[in-house]
């Protein structure tokens, strides 16, 4: 019997920071000491006071013991915290989930990601290189007026042998096409260790299939509708998986055998819903 | 259904039915999905009840829905957020080997007698009736607070069905042994006991409550004094298997709720810090507990306690 | 009476008298000796309530009586063991400072009558009756489950006594605003809420009840949601000031009690790991509150969050 | 908030062996690494399933992990243990309280104690026998029949310079007289760094008055009626203090405040009776 006492406290922080990424992304800065060490890939349960309780995953901040959240402004829950300003009060628990893995002998790695997706995987990528580990950041958008964290991508990778692509539907900023034509004609002419990636389930879905088809580890992380965070409520069943407790990251032999990943999700009520 | 080990008896007798172990998933826990039931099964599990099931399907409240309090024990107000009878035959409809009783939710008879006829072919142990949910208005407690309706719904399921009926009972304002009286004189086979109490957090930073409904139910460690009292109580008083659930979070707490009186035993709570491999913890901590007691089967413990 | 830093109020009105600070010892605990209550007051306590006192001395059931249970819970069946009115009016007979409420309990209208008639010429703040004991038949909770019963009682103890009256209420078998509209209806000018849950405990080793009486009250951390639970509806539902019990272990859960609607906050259980230093404890936490909110009374927050 | 998890869990344990001291006196022993470290003057809440729940000071054994009570056998509770065997359950929990005090700069010290209170002096004996202190223990009883322990005491202070006496109020056995009459006769040639003592309260009030008179600082471990053992319930209440959480030992200063000391208790129900 073990009770997380700590990650599950409640924690009433103050939102001393906020930076405008684009017009509907937001990244909210506070101070949390168990945020700071959030693993990557975890997420935190945020309470926006009498109106939601939404999971977010923990965005990296330069100062020591911060933390921050990068929200897109689309429902209810997201729109309020997204209009919380500094000095306005949010609650957290966790961080919950498990956590992107980089094995020892990793040299070289992809990290490919699209709009908030990116925030775990610059986590990851803020680890990776102060392991010195050569990283290749894929970073995917729409159009360029929805591209951000390039600044932050750069910036975390400029000390090590890498590089930053970026890339639009639209080609309007950064090669066109879309992050898995990216990756097609990368692993072409490349050797990666391991492919991580979060964004979209049907881009994340087309890149577990390249990275399987070339026999390239590969590591993505998911999203479910979340209730409890902590594996007891089930609303985030993905076949038999939790994503809030055994996830939010699987691994590539894991997701082909899930059947609904990129396939279907549950709905609020437990209904499956099919991806479009 | 066999015993993953010959010889140490964990198999249990509940009304006509046996489980081979005394472990049941608690309503609400992980009870939407098939997949994940039959994980569950592979982890040595006795037998699932799945969420309350109504009529239609039921979005529930906004988050915050389900709260951790610290040591164990739980607030939630998830507001019965299910799929529905129709999108929940389906799910189930290919069930081969899980041992899966129906939790069902409802405000009047003809909402219970609907369910019943939809799930009656599916291939499952039986049903539980939630009349004991306490945030919910309409359905569970606010039924289970009136003996008449009590009375009325369960006969109406019996009449529906020939598997076995359990009545999850709680600690609402009538007394617990006097409704679990109604519904056994009204056709129940067995009693689960207890649901979740009426409770609520409020964070002192924002002065505000914290789950959306304000008012939630409490569950794990803080409430299994609680569960083991009024399975001791229904046990004692009224000739009927009973359910214990409440608080479980050990293979000591399912022996404690079985000395006290109970059959099998729900879990739910605890998997928040365990997961599901709780349920193979469990057993295996049972299987030690017969053998060190040389017991013949683990049913010998049931309601040993009554003696003192 | 003065607080004991000027810049940061902490007292509180409760019906017509004024308390230097909310916090207060609940009944049954530490509560037969007017040494004690004098230490308790100059560890800066708010005020006292006595261990229920009844007409004739009662000895109580056989140890054991009070049984911890880890995480700060506790079950106890101590049957109301107390010295009687005649020598506990000697008890209190000097006391000149400590500000005490006496918890009555009894079974007839007459036995209270009697008490109060007894008490009423000491120096005391008033009275507490204790309609909620879980474990002593035909007092406390078995009074508390009939209106009728209540409304007498509280009727009679209105009629010998111009001091403020609490009725205690807790989670039996009626709805807990319910009994508290009764009470209130019948003279109270004063709720506590809530008493110990009934519950039980039993050891797996021996398979035996641990408590003598086998079953007890449920206090400490475990019920604390559900005090907060119980004070929130009756205060938000009532006009009548309310006392909140169950589960206070710092600071913070006196602050969430007084969100939830309470006017003061009694504390027991957490004596048990901390000793009487917890009210010194608590009022200093409270005063960085005070401080911290910039509130110039810590009244400000009683009920806020009923806005919510 | 701190919580005693671990002392207030309830464990049972099963009696490895009986001891007869007297015909009204056994002691039982069991293994319990709790009670094995409990400290002089600390006691166990003992359960008796269905029977009782009696406090009991620990008794030292000379096991690895073992400790043991010693009972005389006098109302229902004590009846009900007395007779437990050898292989019998019982329950405990604790050990509770606080301890008797050797100060670093105590040389020479004096332990008084009749029947049953012998039983936290001699761990007391035992902790200040590995200190190397010069340890006079005086060991009183009505008649010779009822003295027990003698050897064991003197076992416990063999290897060092130190001495036990016994005294019998008949003179049946060791110097005629009380232990107050004998401390009286010792104090007057020797020089003590400090007196403690367990026994009946009224032998306990002479020898505190004895030690205060000639200025000895004296300790003194005092028993009340006890339910809860831990401060919650005021049935061990003397004066404003609490045997079981302030107490059980008091020292010189303490007691000379403490008006009921060797004057009145309080019975089960609360009610205060004079001792005759
Ligand atoms: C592990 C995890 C990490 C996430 N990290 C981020 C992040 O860093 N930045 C970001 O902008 N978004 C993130 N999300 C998505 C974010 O939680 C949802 O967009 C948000 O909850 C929408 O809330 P709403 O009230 O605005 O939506 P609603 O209007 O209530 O619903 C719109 C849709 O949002 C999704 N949604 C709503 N509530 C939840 C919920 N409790 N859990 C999961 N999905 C929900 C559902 O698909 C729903 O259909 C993450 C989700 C998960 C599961
Ligand atoms: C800290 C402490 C340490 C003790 N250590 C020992 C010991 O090592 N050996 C030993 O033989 N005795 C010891 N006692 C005394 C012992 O607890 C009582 O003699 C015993 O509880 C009597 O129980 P009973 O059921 O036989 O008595 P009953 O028949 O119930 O009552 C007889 C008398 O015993 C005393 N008593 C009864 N129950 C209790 C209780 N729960 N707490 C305190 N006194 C009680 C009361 O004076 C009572 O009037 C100790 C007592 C205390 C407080
Ligand atoms: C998140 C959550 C959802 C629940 N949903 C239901 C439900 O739909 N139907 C029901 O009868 N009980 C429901 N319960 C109550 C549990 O089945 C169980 O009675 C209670 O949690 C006590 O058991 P535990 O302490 O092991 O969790 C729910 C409990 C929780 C924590
Ligand atoms: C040992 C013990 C004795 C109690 N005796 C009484 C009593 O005599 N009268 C009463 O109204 N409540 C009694 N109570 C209940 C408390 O006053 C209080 O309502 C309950 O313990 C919840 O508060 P807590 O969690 O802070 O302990 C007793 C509680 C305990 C633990
Ligand atoms: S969110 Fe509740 S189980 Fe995953
Ligand atoms: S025995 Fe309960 S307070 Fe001391």
């Amino acid at each position: 019997m073990e009770f997380h006492t700590s990650i599950n406290n409640r924690r009433i922080v103050r939102i001393e920071e906020t930076v405008s990424e684009t017009p509907t992304v937001k990244t909210l800065v506070f101070k949390d000491d168990l945020s700071y060490t959030a693993k990557p890939g975890q997420f935190l349960m945020i309470w926006i006071p009498r109106i939601e309780e939404i999971p977010m995953s923990v965005m990296i901040n330069s100062k020591e013991g911060y933390a921050a959240v990068t929200i897109r402004k689309s429902g209810i829950g997201s729109t309020a915290l997204f209009e919380r300003k500094k000095g306005d009060l949010i609650g957290l628990r966790g961080p919950y989930g498990n956590e992107f893995i980089i094995r020892e002998n990793y040299k070289k790695i992809l990290i490919i990601g699209g709009g908030t997706g990116l925030v775990p995987l610059l986590r990851l990528a803020s680890y990776a290189s102060k392991k010195k580990l050569k990283i290749t950041i894929v970073l995917g958008a729409k159009t360029k007026k929805e591209v951000f964290f390039e600044k932050m991508a750069k910036k975390l990778t400029e000390h090590v042998d890498s590089s930053v692509i970026i890339c639009t539907d639209d080609g309007s900023y950064g090669l066109k096409g879309t992050t898995v034509n990216v990756m097609s004609n990368l692993v072409r002419n490349n050797t990666f260790d391991c492919v991580y990636t979060c964004g979209p389930e049907l881009m994340m879905r087309g890149i577990v299939e390249i990275a399987n088809k070339n026999s390239i580890p590969v590591q993505a992380s998911l999203e479910r509708y979340m209730k409890c965070g902590i594996g007891i409520c089930g609303s985030c069943c993905l076949d038999n998986m939790l994503v809030c407790q055994d996830g939010t990251v699987f691994n590539g032999k894991q997701l082909s055998k899930i059947l609904d990943f990129g396939i279907s999700y549950r709905d609020k009520d437990g209904q499956k819903i099919r991806y479009n | 259904m066999d015993t993953n080990d010959k010889n140490y008896n964990l198999s249990v007798k509940l009304d006509k039915i046996h489980l081979r172990n005394p472990t049941m998933l608690a309503s609400g826990i992980l009870g939407i999905s098939q997949s994940i039931f039959e994980r569950l099964y592979l982890e040595n599990i006795g037998a699932i009840v799945t969420k309350s099931i109504s009529v239609k399907p039921m979005k529930g409240y906004p988050n915050p829905t389900v709260i951790p309090l610290g040591g164990g024990s739980y607030l939630n107000a998830v507001g019965l957020s299910n799929p529905g009878v129709d999108a929940f035959s389906r799910e189930l409809s290919n069930n081969k080997i899980v041992p899966i009783f129906i939790s069902l939710v409802g405000s009047s008879e003809k909402e219970f007698s609907k369910m019943v006829k939809a799930f009656d072919a599916l291939n499952i142990l039986g049903y539980e009736i939630n009349l004991s949910c306490p945030h919910v208005s309409k359905m569970g407690m606010e039924v289970g607070d009136d003996p008449e309706a009590v009375n009325k719904i369960v006969k109406t399921v019996r009449m529906n069905t020939n598997k076995p009926i359990s009545v999850k009972v709680g600690v609402g304002s009538i007394d617990v042994v006097e409704l679990a009286r109604v519904a056994v004189d009204a056709g129940a086979d067995i009693i689960t006991a207890i649901n979740t109490l009426r409770a609520m957090s409020i964070d002192i930073e924002t002065m505000m409550p914290i789950l959306s409904n304000r008012i939630g139910g409490l569950s794990g460690n803080a409430i299994k004094p609680i569960g083991i009292r009024c399975v001791y109580e229904i046990s004692k008083k009224l000739e009927v298997p009973v359910i214990g659930c409440g608080g479980v979070s050990s293979w000591k707490d399912v022996v404690e709720y079985m000395i006290a009186g109970a059959s099998a035993v729900q879990i739910g709570s605890v998997l928040g810090s365990s997961g599901p491999r709780i349920f193979n913890e469990i057993t295996t901590g049972l299987k030690k507990y017969v053998e060190k007691k040389q017991l013949k089967n683990i049913g010998e413990i049931i309601g040993i306690s009554h003696k003192y």
